[in-house]
């Protein structure tokens, strides 16, 4: 008998993708039963009033959860988002409702060893409820009551070397593609720049000191597995700069049927014989690609590095050697003037340890932005309104035209006055000599 | 239920504090086939849906087994995929950046007994808990938020609409047979935690009406120069205003005709979903592209919000049936015009779907 | 021996383009020499003095003259651009300048005995210098004194049967392409709805009543010869909804090379044979034209008229014979918010006299924009700031995907109470029953 | 100069008064030839640069000699193109759009005789008259506005820089080598009082220093509010300003670092030339396009600006050696990308080039 009914919640048990209703009930009845002999540190029916709770979501159309005030672990200032619920009397057992974020391992690998760890002490002080993972990147612990916090603290530092993930107006917890580990198109170690800055920025990333918050994301190519041009503060995307490596054999065995365009991707559906030319060279955004008898040729200088071509033809076609990642800034959700994508600000840089050109870029963006960014205002939204060129002062980068899509077409150009031949200061005297009134 | 201590010392909070350590190092988690080879890959195939193998320099292979996730997941279905990573896998696994779940194994012919060992699993409920999928030129998870689970701003839930669109969807998961990646995203509401503002098919929670104020408490419970702060259009001011008993207090004024419901100021209340499509993410032939909103308003209808997933499945077969090889779902309605895409996924266009965001001077 | 020395200007004597400099030089000469004995009304040195002032600002770099306050004729708030030298001891002849403008024909057709007419006024009673014609489409005639203005207005309209055009926050003078009167592509008739709307609106035209300017430009088809869409208020540009009419026979002409492509409008190169694939076919912007054998198909449906097809094969080509035209509304030049193109919002109506539809649609346009539009606030502006539905309700038009490059990124919609169920107000204690503080 | 009244009494101003009577109708000027097939034309053909036919369905055929004008004229000029319209034309003549003369013939053979009329004509310090050309894939007039001549805002002249280019570019006004058609503009401000923002190379005069105050005389010269108000980026604002007299006047503060130097408010001095280019009008192919600024300032170099005229000559080359049949500039900038637009060119990027343009919210 479950303790709540939950008629609507029951229809999403139902159908073929994986049910979260009856995950949580999976949960509930464990806990009820508590095989483990766990001393659950949170009440045992968590779960029970978490679907309670939802249900009566449900049944109103709204949520049952309030905002949660100031609640986390000594000496930090994000990592804990506190959450309490509207109806804490019907529901008692989620009164207390706040999330731990804890920050994940690059690339996402565990060990089943450690994730037991990870799942023995969020059952025993907190829901058994978890989000793997959340948006940003972090583990999520969904659920527990204030005088837990510290405790799980203590034991994941001491017991699973583990530390807390961003939340706040600080450095949010960066997260990486999968690259080198798994990956034939990654042209630098996400994993590794991704730790490195994780922890070079270990104050930054807990301590709030920023104006709002700022995500970093580490995408090995440009094919953006992670999304980092759309949704971080500083967008890590892979690149190189010389020339894409061509097997000419391979290519002829794609031509040929041999190998499967775009590693099978297509496999579903039957889509006729491999084109060459309607399939690559025709969709090149650059147009860089051509047919030169049976040799593809590839203008390199032109290339854009897109990836269509190389993914289409995995085998015939490689990044090329002289590898390093492109630095682009500014992307956020549209609150409040509207989403941004991210925009180029370095076309290129070696990705090599100990990364002390990239950190030397991050931290002056850092300085400009604590220093004139608003009182929550993005890292995007303080470059719209201070302007690119003001970016390209404080980074002490030379303007190029790969940072913008295209010139500016309105000529509104504020000039500064040491630009200004002879200043701005004139003498209305002298000009009245020659112009009278 | 006894408090159990870990050895924190509340009085003492600096002691043995150990602070700043960071995550655990990435490389203590790579399966053997991966410590030895990364960097070394040279491509990878597909096996069938949901199955892919990568080829090493060294002539290693790896095969990457995805299942589908619920991301909300409980410890003992973490356990159930741990017992199953010992079992076939060595003991390691890993999420996707969209909340799959990727068994790896060593060699071929462990690929097989995974696969039927993960699709035999299944909730009491009748769904499947491990469905292998989510690859190449078809559907993959729907990244989204907390919803009615967690958070206090949500216009929707997250968990139940992304359960019945993946539902009507699973076919797709399953297969291969789009143009090319289809993302379905979800946020709960315009806070966007996530990339739904550059989704193939994004699912928006939005509210349509004003905040309520509450004069009595509103002092109390936020900051009143952070509401007005908050406002992108402005439309909050400060506002005396006497209580029913009498009393003055400190308070807000909203003006309604210039609030876009965006929810930063104020918990409000839920209203329903927006459907945007054609953005994505990637770099491929075309830069990336923000979704943009093609249906205005449905209203939210749980528990299987029929109407929302109903919409989906018309744009996505709609797409599946015109659009060519490799061209992403905002490609496509760019080659077709926006014309055709309202006739080809027969939606209607209003007048909602024109931009007016004033700009912030306003 | 000139009146003021010019060795900069005498400079621009020489090269093969006209030079205005001689020119105007002519007229002082002619001036001087008088052979018509004419009553010059307005110094006889005039143009001398021009030379003079011209000079001095060549050599200090810049403009000479001052805003010239409020000038012109009696009952008329436009017409007359005045203008002072703020150098009048050294440049008497040109002390007073104002230019005024005359509405000019439409397609600047002229008979030589009308435009002589204009001349000898002109000479009488102004520098003899004019412009042919200012960028909005008038006859300018370029100085004279105040006196003089009235004289010119009574001359005119009594004997030249020719009024003023606009300037001012009023409609300014409509201008046409050349249209029907000698192009093939024209899908309406310019120069009628041009003179209609002008002789209609006359009042707007010469009493200032709008927040600011306003103008008309007509079209006959998207080639855009007069401009329209980058400038004018509302853009009236030519269209069809039926099929482009194809004459096979030419089009095997074309590509047998017995016609020359666009016209022979490339001739000055070797282009190579004409390939209607790779000119025609492959650049069609919506890629709905192919050859089915020895037919050139299109599928008209997804034409967008740009015009393309037709400009490279104008005889195997014609525009269809169901025409009318668009209505794009708010181009407007950069100031203040920066420039705008003008936006659709009549995809298709008919261009039939006496031109009602279109009518209604203006003035349902200027009531809204006279109504809100501030002071100095262009119809695109007002456009921008109460957001392009306000226009569609104003006007009574239905939404449209073609009014839009693509639907909105942002999902800020601003909702009417009158559209969500319930409206606004609810009731906080009724909320607070299901909703704990 | 004695006074000659019109018939006008200033007394009397309403008195026999004529008003609204608009302009002549277009149909009294029509050539013949016009009237008779006008709607009824089938087609066009260029036989020589600045000439072309348009043959009619009723089998009559119109030539069109087109030519070169300085749109400032002299009204000597206007009856020279009488005499030579009465000599050739029947006495009609019409003017484009972009300020050329076009005199139509109805018979072939009328054509070679009037264009070596036309040709034969030049004024005395040796520039041609009435040079014949601008059709078809060329260089035609330039669109320009007052400058030095009459404005009192420009920031360069308008007549002397439009006749050093045209000098420049005189070949291609008299050939029909490049890809597609290539409109050059001018406007003497920001105004730009033209198409200028939307040419594929336009010259635009810009100034680079705030406005100079007259404190003394502002009250009296402006309106204070309206310039206040004029301003995009809200630097004006109200001051009380001390006399060095002593006298106190209402005047107005600049905030320098804030101004954009548009000129809005005040008289300004003259600085310079922006070059833009890759804009255009037609919807040919590709939709309309903003030209984008390509050189952030050149000095104003009376009387030849070589600067100026030097920099357009470089793009005209570089687009015409590198251009494909059709392209417009705009699109060829696209095609090939602007980092090679500025290498082709061999211009500079400089941070100018930037778009920096501040929310009028600022
Ligand atoms: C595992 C994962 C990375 C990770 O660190 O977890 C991954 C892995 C691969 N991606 Fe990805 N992508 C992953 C998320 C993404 C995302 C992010 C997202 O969707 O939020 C994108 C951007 C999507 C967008 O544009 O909106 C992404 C855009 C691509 C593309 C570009 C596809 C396109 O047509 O635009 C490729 C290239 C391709 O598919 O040929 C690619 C290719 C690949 C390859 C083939 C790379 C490789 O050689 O290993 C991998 C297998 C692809 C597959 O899923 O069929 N991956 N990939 C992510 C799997 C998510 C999942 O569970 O489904
Ligand atoms: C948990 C998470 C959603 C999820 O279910 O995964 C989340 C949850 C919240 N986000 Fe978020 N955001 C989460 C990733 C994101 C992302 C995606 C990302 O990081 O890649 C975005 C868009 C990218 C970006 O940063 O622009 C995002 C954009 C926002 C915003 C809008 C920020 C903006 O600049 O416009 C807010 C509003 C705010 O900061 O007040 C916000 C605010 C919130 C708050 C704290 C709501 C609030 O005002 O209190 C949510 C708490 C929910 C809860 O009850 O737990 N969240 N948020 C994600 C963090 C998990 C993690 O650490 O892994
Ligand atoms: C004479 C002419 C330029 C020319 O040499 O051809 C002209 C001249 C002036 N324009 Fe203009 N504009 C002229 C066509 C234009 C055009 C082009 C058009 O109409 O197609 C535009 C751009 C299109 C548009 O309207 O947006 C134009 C946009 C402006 C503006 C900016 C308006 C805006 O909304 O941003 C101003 C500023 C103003 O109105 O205060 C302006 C203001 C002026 C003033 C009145 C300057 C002033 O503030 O006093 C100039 C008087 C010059 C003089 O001394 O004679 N002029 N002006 C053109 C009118 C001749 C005619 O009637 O045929
Ligand atoms: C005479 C004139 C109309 C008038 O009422 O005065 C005119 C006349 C013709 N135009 Fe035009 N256009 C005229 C200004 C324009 C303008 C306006 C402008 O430049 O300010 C444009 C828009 C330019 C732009 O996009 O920036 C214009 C864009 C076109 C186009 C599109 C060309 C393109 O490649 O984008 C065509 C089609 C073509 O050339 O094949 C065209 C075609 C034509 C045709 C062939 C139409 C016909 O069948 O008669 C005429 C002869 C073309 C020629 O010049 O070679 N006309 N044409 C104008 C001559 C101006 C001049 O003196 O040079
Ligand atoms: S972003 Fe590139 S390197 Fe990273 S996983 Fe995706 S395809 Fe591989
Ligand atoms: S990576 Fe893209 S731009 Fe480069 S050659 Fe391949 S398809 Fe072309
Ligand atoms: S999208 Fe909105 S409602 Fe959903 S988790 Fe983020 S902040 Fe909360
Ligand atoms: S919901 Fe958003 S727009 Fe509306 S009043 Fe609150 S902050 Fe302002
Ligand atoms: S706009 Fe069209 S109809 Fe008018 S002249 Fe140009 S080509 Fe002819
Ligand atoms: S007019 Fe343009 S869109 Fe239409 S068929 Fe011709 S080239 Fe294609
Ligand atoms: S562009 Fe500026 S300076 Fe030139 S005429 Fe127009 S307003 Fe005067
Ligand atoms: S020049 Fe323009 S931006 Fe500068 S103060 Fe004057 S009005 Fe403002």
């Amino acid at each position: 008998m479950p303790k709540h009914e939950t008629p609507m919640l029951d229809q999403l048990e139902t159908g073929p993708w994986p049910s979260f209703v009856s995950d949580i009930k999976q949960e509930a009845a464990s806990r009820a039963k508590n095989e483990r002999n766990v001393e659950f540190q949170i009440p045992e029916d968590v779960c029970d009033d978490l679907l309670g709770v939802l249900e009566l979501s449900y049944k109103h159309g709204r949520t049952h959860w309030k905002h949660g005030g100031i609640v986390g672990v000594f000496g930090y200032g994000g990592g804990v988002i506190g959450r309490y619920c509207d109806q804490p009397e019907m529901f008692p057992g989620v009164a207390h409702f706040h999330t731990m974020r804890v920050n994940q391992p690059g690339g996402k690998f565990y060990s089943t060893e450690y994730l037991r760890q990870l799942c023995d002490l969020w059952e025993f002080r907190g829901s058994g409820i978890t989000n793997m993972h959340g948006s940003t990147g972090d583990i999520i612990f969904l659920g527990t009551t204030t005088p837990q916090l510290e405790e799980i603290f203590y034991e994941m530092t001491h017991n699973l070397n583990q530390d807390l993930g961003g939340s706040g107006s600080n450095l949010r917890t960066p997260s990486d593609c999968i690259g080198q580990a798994r990956c034939e198109y990654a042209c630098y170690d996400t994993q590794a720049l991704c730790y490195d800055l994780t922890q070079t920025y270990q104050d930054e990333l807990h301590r709030p000191a920023f104006p709002y918050k700022f995500k970093f994301k580490f995408d090995g190519c440009p094919n953006c597995c992670v999304a980092s041009i759309a949704r971080a503060d500083i967008s890590f995307i892979g690149t190189w700069r010389d020339d894409i490596r061509i097997d000419q054999e391979a290519v002829q065995a794609y031509i040929g049927g041999e190998l499967k365009p775009n590693a099978g991707a297509h496999m579903g559906r039957d889509w006729g014989p491999f084109d060459i030319q309607k399939e690559v060279i025709d969709l090149c955004p650059t147009g860089c690609m051509w047919m030169d008898g049976k040799e593809l040729k590839i203008d390199n200088k032109e290339c854009t590095r897109c990836m269509h071509c190389i993914n289409v033809m995995p085998r015939a076609l490689r990044i090329g050697n002289d590898r390093g990642l492109s630095m682009l800034v500014g992307a956020k959700a549209p609150i409040l003037d509207g989403a941004q994508m991210s925009t180029m600000l370095v076309p290129f840089i070696k990705a090599e340890e100990p990364y002390d050109d990239i950190k030397e870029i991050i931290e002056k963006i850092w300085d400009w932005w604590m220093e004139e960014g608003k009182n929550r205002e993005r890292l995007g939204e303080l470059m719209k309104r201070q302007g690119f060129q003001k970016l390209l002062e404080v980074t002490e980068l030379q303007p190029d035209p790969r940072m913008v899509q295209e010139p500016r077409s309105n000529p509104y150009i504020f000039w500064k006055e040491e630009e200004v031949e002879g200043g701005w200061s004139r003498d209305i005297n002298e000009f009245r000599k020659y112009h009278q009134r | 239920m006894a408090f159990i201590s870990s050895g924190y010392n509340p009085k003492e909070p600096m002691k043995d504090r150990i602070t700043d350590i960071g995550p655990r190092k990435y490389d203590e988690f790579y399966p053997p086939v991966i410590a030895k080879n990364k960097g070394k890959w040279l491509y990878h195939e597909y096996l069938q849906p949901g199955v892919y193998v990568h080829v090493s320099e060294t002539g290693d292979e790896v095969y990457t087994v995805r299942v589908g996730g619920a991301r909300l997941m409980s410890v003992s279905h973490i356990r159930e995929i741990c017992e199953i990573a010992d079992k076939h896998c060595g003991g390691y696994i890993r999420f996707t950046t969209r909340n799959n779940i990727e068994f790896m194994v060593d060699s071929k012919d462990k690929v097989q007994p995974l696969v039927d060992d993960l699709m035999g699993r299944k909730f009491s409920g009748g769904s499947y808990k491990f469905p292998v999928g989510g690859t190449g030129a078809g559907i993959t998870n729907i990244i989204h938020t907390q919803g009615w689970i967690h958070c206090h701003t949500p216009a929707t839930d997250a968990s139940g609409p992304v359960k019945a669109t993946m539902d009507v969807l699973f076919d797709d998961f399953r297969d291969m047979r789009l143009p090319a990646h289809l993302r379905v995203s979800l946020a709960c509401c315009l806070n966007m935690c996530g990339a739904v503002h550059c989704s193939d098919i994004a699912i928006l929670g939005y509210h349509r009406k004003p905040p309520m104020l509450d004069h009595e408490y509103l002092d109390k419970m936020c900051e009143i120069p952070l509401a007005i702060a908050a406002c992108p259009t402005a439309a909050i001011k400060p506002a005396k205003v006497e209580l029913p008993g009498g009393e003055k207090v400190n308070s807000v004024a909203v003006n309604n005709a210039r609030c876009m419901f965006c929810g930063n100021c104020y918990t409000m209340w839920g209203d329903g979903i927006v459907i945007m499509a054609g953005g994505k993410v990637s770099n491929r032939i075309s830069a990336p592209k923000f979704s943009k909103v093609v249906v205005a308003f449905l209203p939210n209808e749980p528990p299987r919000w029929p109407k929302t997933t109903e919409t989906i499945k018309k744009i996505v077969e709609a797409y599946a049936n015109d659009a060519r090889k490799y061209e992403r779902l905002g490609e496509w309605a760019e080659r077709i015009g926006w014309e055709r895409f309202f006739e080809k996924c027969e939606l209607e266009f209003t007048h909602h779907l024109i931009d007016d965001f004033r700009d912030p001077a306003f």
